[in-house]
């Protein structure tokens, strides 16, 4: 498996809900290196990832090995990338 | 300096966390608490805390370790329950200990202001009659923990 | 709305206060509190604080009832010990049961700057080496408390 | 002993112990009207009195019937006056 450049996807609360996992492994996307190349390739399936990463993407918070990051933030082969709302905890 | 991060579904008792915390020292006169409860109201039955295992530890970690810098704390303790809780239930529990009341007090509401902002934790609302949904983040919060980011730095 | 008020040479417990404090009501979100211990240093092994039985009841029940009025407190819990107590010991404790955390927080700071300047206590420091004084007025407190004086009231 | 216009003192802190007594009873200084006439008959005892009411006056507290007061308050007979230190709770 060495060098096959795999991510970990994390989705939390109602991200979870919607799409039905909470997490999965994929292949880094083809010329990914940003956090919003993941999202827009996510953007791209069908169904719920549409409209979850596409038209309510704006809420979409993330972060990158357990860091929050915006869309700019780079991505590489092993990063674990969570997407969840805006934290409502305290 | 103590510092004491747990996220944990227990309930916890302050008594018991009091003298952990007071391992800081004698130069301390007095302990800054927050205890956050389940509040009630239009219909609602219990919350549901979810949270992101190993980035919330380390959130509120940073969170305690800033309070601790900032206001100089001879010891911080931050609890944090996730799974289902009932109105009435407590949620979170802060203690900050420090030689003056002051400090003790701003460090308290520095940290609650943290959390509710920076720790990844969601809440979804079950109501009386089965309606289930998750809780919207309140912009009151993120203007809240604004007001301590003189320093420029956003969390 | 429950007030509680208790002057006492006995230790108390935040546990044990809490429910009682809790029955103010289901709209609660959050509990404000200050555990105030008696800070060492420069030799000190212990405090004895005197009060003026009846008097000082009276003010901490009207300086909790201000609490509850200015920052709507559905809750107010206020024990302060007296007698003899030695470094680490718990002098006062104060709870203010809210709907929001930062009128729980603001209302512990206010409860406190008026213990230290209307309440008629009086602390007497313990040595090590057997001396005793009395423990002057710090004039922080009372610029702590005249920042509550917005209305122009002395206290 | 109904008419006799008696008060009651309280001291506290630093003044019971250099007084040695921490209450007395004693009739309304003739002619005192207000808590500064009770302070200055004090004063004009002997020994720690004179110190206490006179020379470090100014430190004194006051309380009429439990009530902090100022110098220009008035008193009655049957009134309960404490004087002490500033306070120092909490």
């Amino acid at each position: 498996m060495e060098g096959v450049p795999v991510i970990t996807i994390l989705y939390f609360a109602w991200l979870r809900d919607r799409l039905g996992r909470s997490s999965e492994s994929m292949p880094l996307p083809e010329g990914a290196r940003c956090v919003g190349d993941v999202i827009r390739s996510l953007a791209g399936r069908e169904g719920e990832y549409q409209a979850v990463f596409g038209t309510q993407g704006g809420v979409v918070r993330c972060a990158v090995n357990q860091e929050f990051a915006s869309p700019e933030d780079g991505v590489r082969a092993g990063d674990e990338i969570a997407f969840f709302p805006p934290v409502t905890g305290g | 300096m103590t510092i004491r991060v747990s996220v944990q579904t227990t309930i916890f008792s302050m008594d018991a966390e009091l003298p952990r915390l007071m391992q800081g020292g004698q130069e301390a006169g007095g302990v800054g608490a927050f205890l956050g409860v389940v509040r009630g109201g239009a219909g609602l039955r219990a919350l549901t805390l979810e949270h992101y295992p190993g980035m919330t530890e380390s959130m509120i970690g940073r969170i305690a370790a800033e309070a601790q810098t900032r206001f100089g704390l001879s010891g911080c303790t931050i609890i944090h329950r996730v799974g289902r809780l009932t109105v009435g239930e407590p949620i979170v529990l802060v203690l900050c200990l420090a030689a003056h009341r002051a400090a003790a007090l701003d460090a308290t509401a520095f940290v609650m202001d943290w959390l509710k902002t920076r720790a990844p934790f969601w809440k979804r609302e079950e109501f009386e009659d089965g309606r289930t949904a998750w809780v919207e983040a309140r912009e009151a919060d993120d203007i809240a923990a604004s007001r301590w980011a003189r320093d420029g730095r956003p969390g």
